[in-house]
Parts: C-alpha cells; structure tokens; sequence
C-alpha cells in the first residue's frame, strides 16, 4: 500500500500543497486514449487537429490504455464492444478518468428504443466523470467536456477525515466487483 | 443489347428444365424470377457464365422474413451484368422453420465470392442456413446472443453479461 | 603537476564518481516514485493489453535470424561513431597545431576519414549483398478468371471515356 | 464517480464466449503467432477487429472480424416511417451523410414517382452538396491512410480543409456531420443567402490545395516506396467479390454510377471518371487505389463549381421557392419490392425496399454498404504480406465502421 493509496486524516501545510501540485499536474496534461467508435470519432479527430487543437490543454492522444488518464467513450456502445471497454478500463492505470462523448454513449441515443445490439448508456459498464452532450458534439463541447473535468480533478483531495474512511470502505465491500 | 426479363427466363427454362421456375411477377417495377431451391445453384453458374448475359456481379443478397402466419422466408439475389449493364432479380422461398431446423438454402458463395459475407448475414439476422457455405457463423452479433433478432417473432434477451438490454 | 596535488582522487576515481552518481539518480528518482505513486493491481489490470482482446498463446517464440542480422550490423556502425568522439574532442586543439604548425587539423580529418571509409566499405558490401533488405515472401493473392472476355471490359471504359471528351 | 449503476459483471471467459477466435491456437508451427489487431487499433479505421496468423514479420491469413458497431439499423428501418429512418441512414456511412441520404430518398421518389417533378434546383443543390460530403469523405480517407503509413503532415492539411466543408455544410442544413437535410421529395431548407458566393471561393481556395495534397501524398517518394505493388487487387477477383468505387476503378474498370445509371442531374454534368493505370506499380495497388481518390476529389470540385454556375444561373433562388413543395405529407408507396443504388464516396450504395401499401412504414429495407462488400477481399489479398504492408492495404480501402457493422 504505497503513500497514495490511502486517504490522510487530516491534512496538514504539506499534504494541501502535495494535493494541489498533484492535481495541477493530473489536470494539466490529460492523455486520452485515442479510441473512437463512430461518428463521434470523427469529431473528436476535429477536436484533436489544427481546427480546434486539443494539443494546447497538454491532452496528447494516447494508442495504448496504459499510457492514458482519460477515456474517451467516443461513439454507440455495443454488447460485443461491452466487454472490450471494460477490459480496457480496467488496463488503464489507476488516476483514470472517463468522458462519455455522444448520445450514444450518453444514454443509448437515438439506437434507445430499437437498438437490441447497443448499450443503453456506458454507465452500465465503467464509472463515468463527464457527460459531453449531442450527437455528435461540436468539438467546442468536446473541450467544454475537458475544461469540466479539470475542474473536477482540481478539487480532488488526499484528505479524508477516518470516519469517512470507514464508511467508504464498508460500503464498497457490500458492492465488491468479483 | 438490352436482354429484357423474359429472354432471360426463356433461357433459363430452355437450359435447366421447366420445374426450374417456380413463378414471377412482372408486374413490379423491377420484375424478380421465383426459383427453386434445388436449382438455385445451377441457375446462378448458367447466369454468370452464360456469355448472352454475364451477370458478373452479385449486387446484394436480402434475406426476408414475411412473418409467422405466412410463414415464408425469402431470399433475394440481385444480380448485375456489367458488361451489358443488365440487371436481374431471384427469389427463393423457402419455410420460416423455428430454433431446432432452420430453414435452409444452398449457399451461391462458390460463384460469387461476395456472398460470403452476405450469406452470414442472413445467418446472423434470420437463421437460414446455407448448405455448402465455407465458414457459416455470426457475422455480426456476438455468438452467444440468443435468438435472430430480424425475425418478425423476435423477442429482446433480458440481460446480457449483466446489462440490462432494453432501456 | 598542480592540478593532480589539489584532487587528490586519481582519473579512475572520478570515473568511479561519476557512475555512483548515475546509479543513485536513477534509484531515487524510481525508488520515490514507487514509494508514492498508487499501485492498485487487479487481474484484469495485469492482463495483458492486445487492443481489448485475450492475448493468446506465448509471446515467447523463436525470433527470425534477419533481426540479429540488423541489430548486429546497427551495433558495428554505433560503435564507430563512439570512436569518433575521443578524435573530435582534440580535433581543435590549439596547444598541438602549434607543434605541428598548422597540419594537425587536416592530419586528424584524414585520419578520421579513412577510419569512417573503411567501414563504409563495408557497409556498402553488406548492401550490395543483399542483406539489409527483408526478401519479402511473393505475394500471391487468390486467383480469379472470369469467363467474361477483357474486351467486354475495354468496351465497359470506351463506352464512359468518349462521353467525357 | 458513481459506481452504483455498473450492471456489467466482468467474468473471465466473457471474451471468448461473446467473439472467440477462428484458427484453433493448438497447433501452431514454429514462430508462428495469433495476434489480434483488435478494435482498439489506431490504423483499423474503427472497430474493426483482425485476427492475424503471423510468421514472423509475416502474415500468414487474416479473419476480420466486425459487428463491434452493429447498431441495429434494419430493426430501426422496419420500426419507423419513411421520413424518420434518414437520421439513420445519416449514421451509416457517417462520413459521407449527404450521399446516403441522396440514395435513399431517389429510392422513396422512385417508388412514389415523383422522381421527374423534383424542382430542377432542388436536384442541383442535391448534387452540390452530396459532391462536398464526397470530397470531404475522400479528405478523411487520404489523411488516416497518410496517418498509416506514417505521414502527419496530409492529415492535418486534410482535416483544416474538412473544417472548411463542416462550416459550410452546417450553414446549409444546420448540422456538421449528419444532416438530415435531404428531405423525401425536397430539402428541409433552401441555401442561405449568400452561400454560393461563399462556396465559389471554398472552391477557388481548395484548387490549390488539392495540388499541393498530391504533391505531399501522391509524388511522395516514401509513399510511392510504401504503396506501390502492395496490395494489388485483379479486376477479375474485384469484380467476383462485389467491389465497387474507387477500389473497382483503381483496378481499371471506369464504373461509376453517376454514368452508369445516370441518375438525378448527373447527366447533365460534364466530368471525367479516374482510372488506375497503374503508372507507379501494377494496376490495382494501393497507389492506384489512392490516386483515384484524389483524382475524384478534383472531379468533385469541377462538379460543384457546374452546379454553382447552374445555381446562380438558370435556378437562380426565387423569393417564393419552397424548398418543401414536392414533400409529400404521408409518403405511403404501393406494395412493391425495389432496388436503388447511387454512387456513394466508397462504392455503390444500395437500398433494396419491401413495402406494404398501407402503411408508412417500410416492410423491409435492406442496405448493401460498400464497404462491407470491400472489405471482404481483404483475406484474399493479403496472404503472405509483411504486417506494415497489410496495415498499408487496410488503409487504402477506406472503410467506415459504420457501413460495415449497420
């Protein structure tokens, strides 16, 4: 169990300053794994090149999941790519992140009602950080969907008073993945 | 030379026998030849390789399900010829079956290599087995999905690996 | 000599120096980072990565021999650029063009250069005699001849060529 | 992150049991290796998964697999009435939208007969931006096939040009990839005012840069080096397996449905049809194949400046032009079966309809995709190939997930 892998007590002058160079750091330089399923892919390649150049927030598209943060869910979310995704989430170390882009990968989108073969939202199958509406997004919503989860990753702490501690612990327990 | 539709039928049934050609109707736009199924086969090779015709290219392969009460299946060959810029319509019949035997058609993918893939479609999508298909599995849901889901009695699995299917 | 009076470690010694150095840079950089960073293993994390899917059967095959070849022949070529530095490094030295009045610039470039044409004679022959190039296997993609004549198709492209014009 | 909702419960033959491999893993030679290049793969266009039994740097057979996007788009076809299955046409072959929606409206028109009273303008806006998506598709095909093979630069030229079309396109119909705006009958909205200057000088802009994309793709050395000889498809083994588009006429066959069946105001344009020819290898490479395409891209620009003369000309925008005149309120075709293909950016695009009179709901309606019939040649060509060479051939295909998986 290494330093990071427990929450403090209570944080103190060096864990606050740890906390927030460790964040600055996550944040600034977040590498998706570049992984598109369909139509959204494409926008995100969009996003990713010179017309709206995601370079300049540090985001740098990964191939492999284990050299990304960020997973971006880009496109519809089918039953036989179910269980690739959640293989590939789990290969991803572990400050890992999750952007949903699309309807699709939403809820379902617009496959909700007659999609036998599509997953009715990624949720079912990896914990999801940020929601990127529309189909496909414009790449301003893309880097809208970025900007979000920095902030999110600005207010993550190392600090956790024990009586959370232990609740968190006992209820992950009940819900424990096999 | 524009061959119109009934000088290909002529052709056939003077080359394969009567009992070849089941019907046709004429009265659509595009005009299809109902076949029989044993002779499938044979028609498909004379057509591609007959040189008043060459239908050298199989456009599209559609499997049809007409529902339980009619409870027919068909299978429908478009045929192209390039060179004469000839197109001509195929249609096999056969019945709808259930799980245990499915309905079956011979397969044309050692004439037309494209039917491969189509034929595996209409495998994954509606059950009709193509006898003499080299490799017939699901093209295009996983293996372990029950049930073909463009049958018209087709019901949604509950869950699948867990995940709840319907929304 | 002044120099060797004041240090009192001999050349080998700050060799010696110069390696413990690397050695403890490297440790604390990973040792730290082994120390803090988060270490979360689970089976599926462990597993190995092939694009999503099961890997299958052992990484651990007999390589082919041409990869030995390349790297052998890379190995041989890095060594003498390794050997040109110690050349570079009194290449301009003002102290032995004095000596040599003026020559040793051009001795050294020519010394160096029948060194690197040597070699590069070699290189050539390894080129020449075909090792360097991978013999890709032929290709032979599934054959198919078609009962319909090549002119049927000629006549296919004339009959959208002249429409054009 | 809210973990309550996970329903998948991960078991470790899940993988196996939902795709498992084709060649049996027992009795593999020496040095032989099954390697996936699995959905997850920068150069396989997609989800698109390659089953490679490899000798070394040698590829011995490849198996696709695919499905990975099955996202069910017959089902929809037989659930929903004719004017709502275009958003799902749109998202089938996603980076060509307009086209596809071109062909299947001409099949609804068709099959109602009212295909000869579509205004004139309404046709040559049709063309206008159906020759714009085609372009930008192509655009999308030379840069990740440049990306392949390992040039960055073409790709974000490419892109920055697409940018241009996206911005266009969405001020034409409102949307930058599936529009939606081909309507059964008409459009959903006229040009906006002022969008044929605008278009005039995308087209002056993009001449240029056309030749400048074939000077960095095409005469590259390192590119000819990579694809030429690679790959080569014979025009007999093309034809037997379906291909069509750019891969059949790189073959040298000139076969392109916008002359071969002539349909919409096709006829009425004067362009040429590429061919490969083979000049940098044996005709059918994966040069060839490239060539055409961006032969096709300066074809699509001369086709789009025809229609702007013409829509600046004789169609001139009239202030009480309604777009949605020849819409029909309930499009209810009689009972028939019929087939209609168009020439989309990757091949010919076929939509095979079964309807029953009295309702507006297609009984069947069938897609042939082009690049599920192309990409079934690829076992066949790619036996005995090194693997930077199939990623090489994979590439000069041009495929969309979206098409193949439906």
């Amino acid at each position: 169990m290494s330093l990071l892998d427990h929450k403090f007590g209570q944080g103190g002058i060096v864990v606050s300053q740890l906390e927030d160079v460790l964040n600055w750091a996550r944040l600034s330089s977040l590498f998706p794994m570049s992984f598109g399923l369909a139509c959204c892919a494409i926008e995100m390649m969009q996003t990713f090149t010179s017309g709206y150049d995601l370079d300049r927030f540090g985001i740098i598209p990964r191939a492999t999941p284990r050299q990304s943060d960020v997973m971006i869910v880009a496109g519809t979310v089918t039953f036989k790519m179910a269980d690739r995704i959640k293989r590939l989430y789990e290969q991803m170390p572990e400050p890992r992140y999750v952007i949903s882009m699309g309807s699709c990968s939403n809820c379902g989108g617009p496959y909700w009602e007659h999609g036998y073969h599509v997953v009715k939202g990624v949720d079912r199958i990896v914990p999801v950080d940020i929601y990127v509406p529309g189909c496909p997004p414009r790449p301003e919503a893309l880097i809208g969907g970025f900007l979000k989860l920095q902030g999110k990753i600005r207010q993550e702490s190392l600090v956790e008073p024990k009586a959370v501690e232990r609740f968190l612990t006992k209820r992950t327990s009940e819900t424990a993945i096999i | 030379m524009n061959v119109n539709f009934q000088e290909i039928k002529e052709a056939i049934l003077v080359s394969l026998g009567t009992e070849a050609v089941l019907g046709e109707n004429i009265s659509l736009a595009q005009p299809q030849l109902i076949v029989n199924k044993e002779y499938l086969k044979d028609i498909c090779l004379f057509l591609r390789d007959d040189e008043r015709f060459f239908f050298d290219q199989l456009s599209c392969l559609t499997g049809l399900d007409n529902g339980v009460p009619k409870n027919t299946i068909e299978v429908i060959y478009h045929l192209y010829s390039i060179p004469f810029n000839v197109s001509f319509i195929l249609k096999v019949e056969t019945d709808r079956g259930d799980e245990q035997h499915l309905p079956e058609v011979s397969s044309v993918t050692d004439i037309w290599r494209t039917a491969n893939w189509h034929e595996r479609e209409a495998f994954d999508m509606y059950g009709i087995v193509f006898i003499g298909h080299p490799d017939l599995r699901r093209i295009l849901l996983p293996t372990d999905w029950e049930g073909y889901p463009l049958r018209k009695d087709y019901k949604e699995q509950e869950f699948y690996h867990g995940i709840k299917v319907a929304y | 000599m002044q120099a060797s009076d004041i240090s009192q470690i001999s050349e080998f010694g700050s060799i010696l120096l110069f390696i413990i150095t690397g050695i403890a840079f490297v440790l604390i950089g990973v040792g730290i980072a082994s120390l803090i960073r988060p270490n979360r293993p689970n089976p599926e994390k462990l597993s190995v990565y092939e694009c999503g899917e099961d890997a299958v059967g052992a990484a651990w095959v007999n390589m082919n021999a041409r990869y030995y070849l390349i790297a052998l022949l890379f190995v041989l070529f890095e060594v003498e650029i390794i050997y040109l530095f110690p050349v570079a490094s009194i290449y301009g030295n003002n102290h032995l063009d004095q000596l040599t009045d003026g020559s040793w610039t051009i001795f050294a470039l020519t010394e160096m250069l029948i060194f690197i044409g040597m070699l590069f004679i070699g290189l050539v022959y390894v080129w020449k005699k075909g090792y360097l190039d991978w013999n890709k296997p032929e290709v032979h993609a599934e054959t198919f001849v078609s009962k319909v004549p090549k002119d049927l198709y000629q006549s296919v492209n004339a009959k959208y060529t002249e429409e054009a014009i | 992150m809210s973990s309550h909702t996970i329903q998948y419960n991960s078991h470790p033959g899940n993988l196996e049991r939902s795709e498992p491999l084709v060649l049996d893993t027992a009795n593999l030679k020496r040095g032989e290796m099954i390697i996936n290049m699995g959905p997850q793969h920068p150069s396989t266009h997609g989800v698109l998964r390659l089953e490679i039994l490899t000798d070394g740097e040698i590829v011995k057979e490849v198996i696709p697999h695919m499905g990975y996007l099955h996202r069910c788009y017959e089902k929809h076809a037989e659930k929903l009435p004719y004017n709502q299955i275009i958003p799902f046409v749109d998202r089938m072959d996603y980076l060509a939208a307009m086209n596809s929606e071109h062909a299947y409206v001409m099949g609804i028109e068709r099959m109602l007969g009212i295909e000869k009273d579509i205004p004139k303008r309404v046709e040559y806006i049709r063309v206008l931006v159906a020759e714009l998506n085609r372009i930008s598709s192509h655009f999308v095909a030379i840069g990740t096939y440049g990306l392949d093979i390992g040039a960055f630069t073409p790709f974000l030229w490419v892109m920055r040009d697409r940018e241009h079309i996206n911005r266009l396109l969405e001020w034409v119909s409102g949307a930058r990839m599936l529009y939606n705006y081909i309507w059964a009958g008409g459009l959903f909205y006229d040009l906006p005012v002022g969008f044929e200057e605008r278009c005039n000088e995308f087209a002056t802009y993009l001449h240029p840069k056309l030749i400048e994309l074939q000077k960095i793709i095409i005469e590259n050395r390192i590119f000819i080096e990579r694809t030429a000889n690679i790959g080569v498809l014979p025009l007999d083994l093309a034809i037997n397996y379906g291909v069509t588009g750019p891969m059949l006429r790189a073959s040298g066959l000139k076969y392109d449905l916008r002359k071969v069946d002539a349909y919409s105001v096709y006829p009425e344009l004067r362009f040429d049809v590429p061919i490969g020819k083979g000049e940098m290898g044996t005709t059918g490479d994966c040069w060839d194949r490239t060539q055409v395409r961006v032969l096709e891209c300066f074809e699509s620009l001369s086709i789009i400046e025809q229609c702007l003369e013409k829509l600046t000309g004789e169609f001139k925008r009239t202030r009480d032009f309604d777009p949605q005149a020849m819409v029909p309120k309930k499009i209810r075709p009689k009972t028939m079966d019929f087939y209609m293909r168009a020439e989309n950016p990757k091949g010919e695009l076929g939509f095979f309809f079964r309807t029953t009179g009295n309702t507006d709901i297609p009984f069947r309606c069938k897609v042939r995709a082009p690049s599920f019939v192309n990409l079934s040649v690829l076992p066949s060509i790619s036996k005995n190939v090194m693997i930077s060479d199939l990623v090489a051939i994979l590439g000069s295909f041009d495929i969309v997930m979206g098409e193949i998986d439906r």
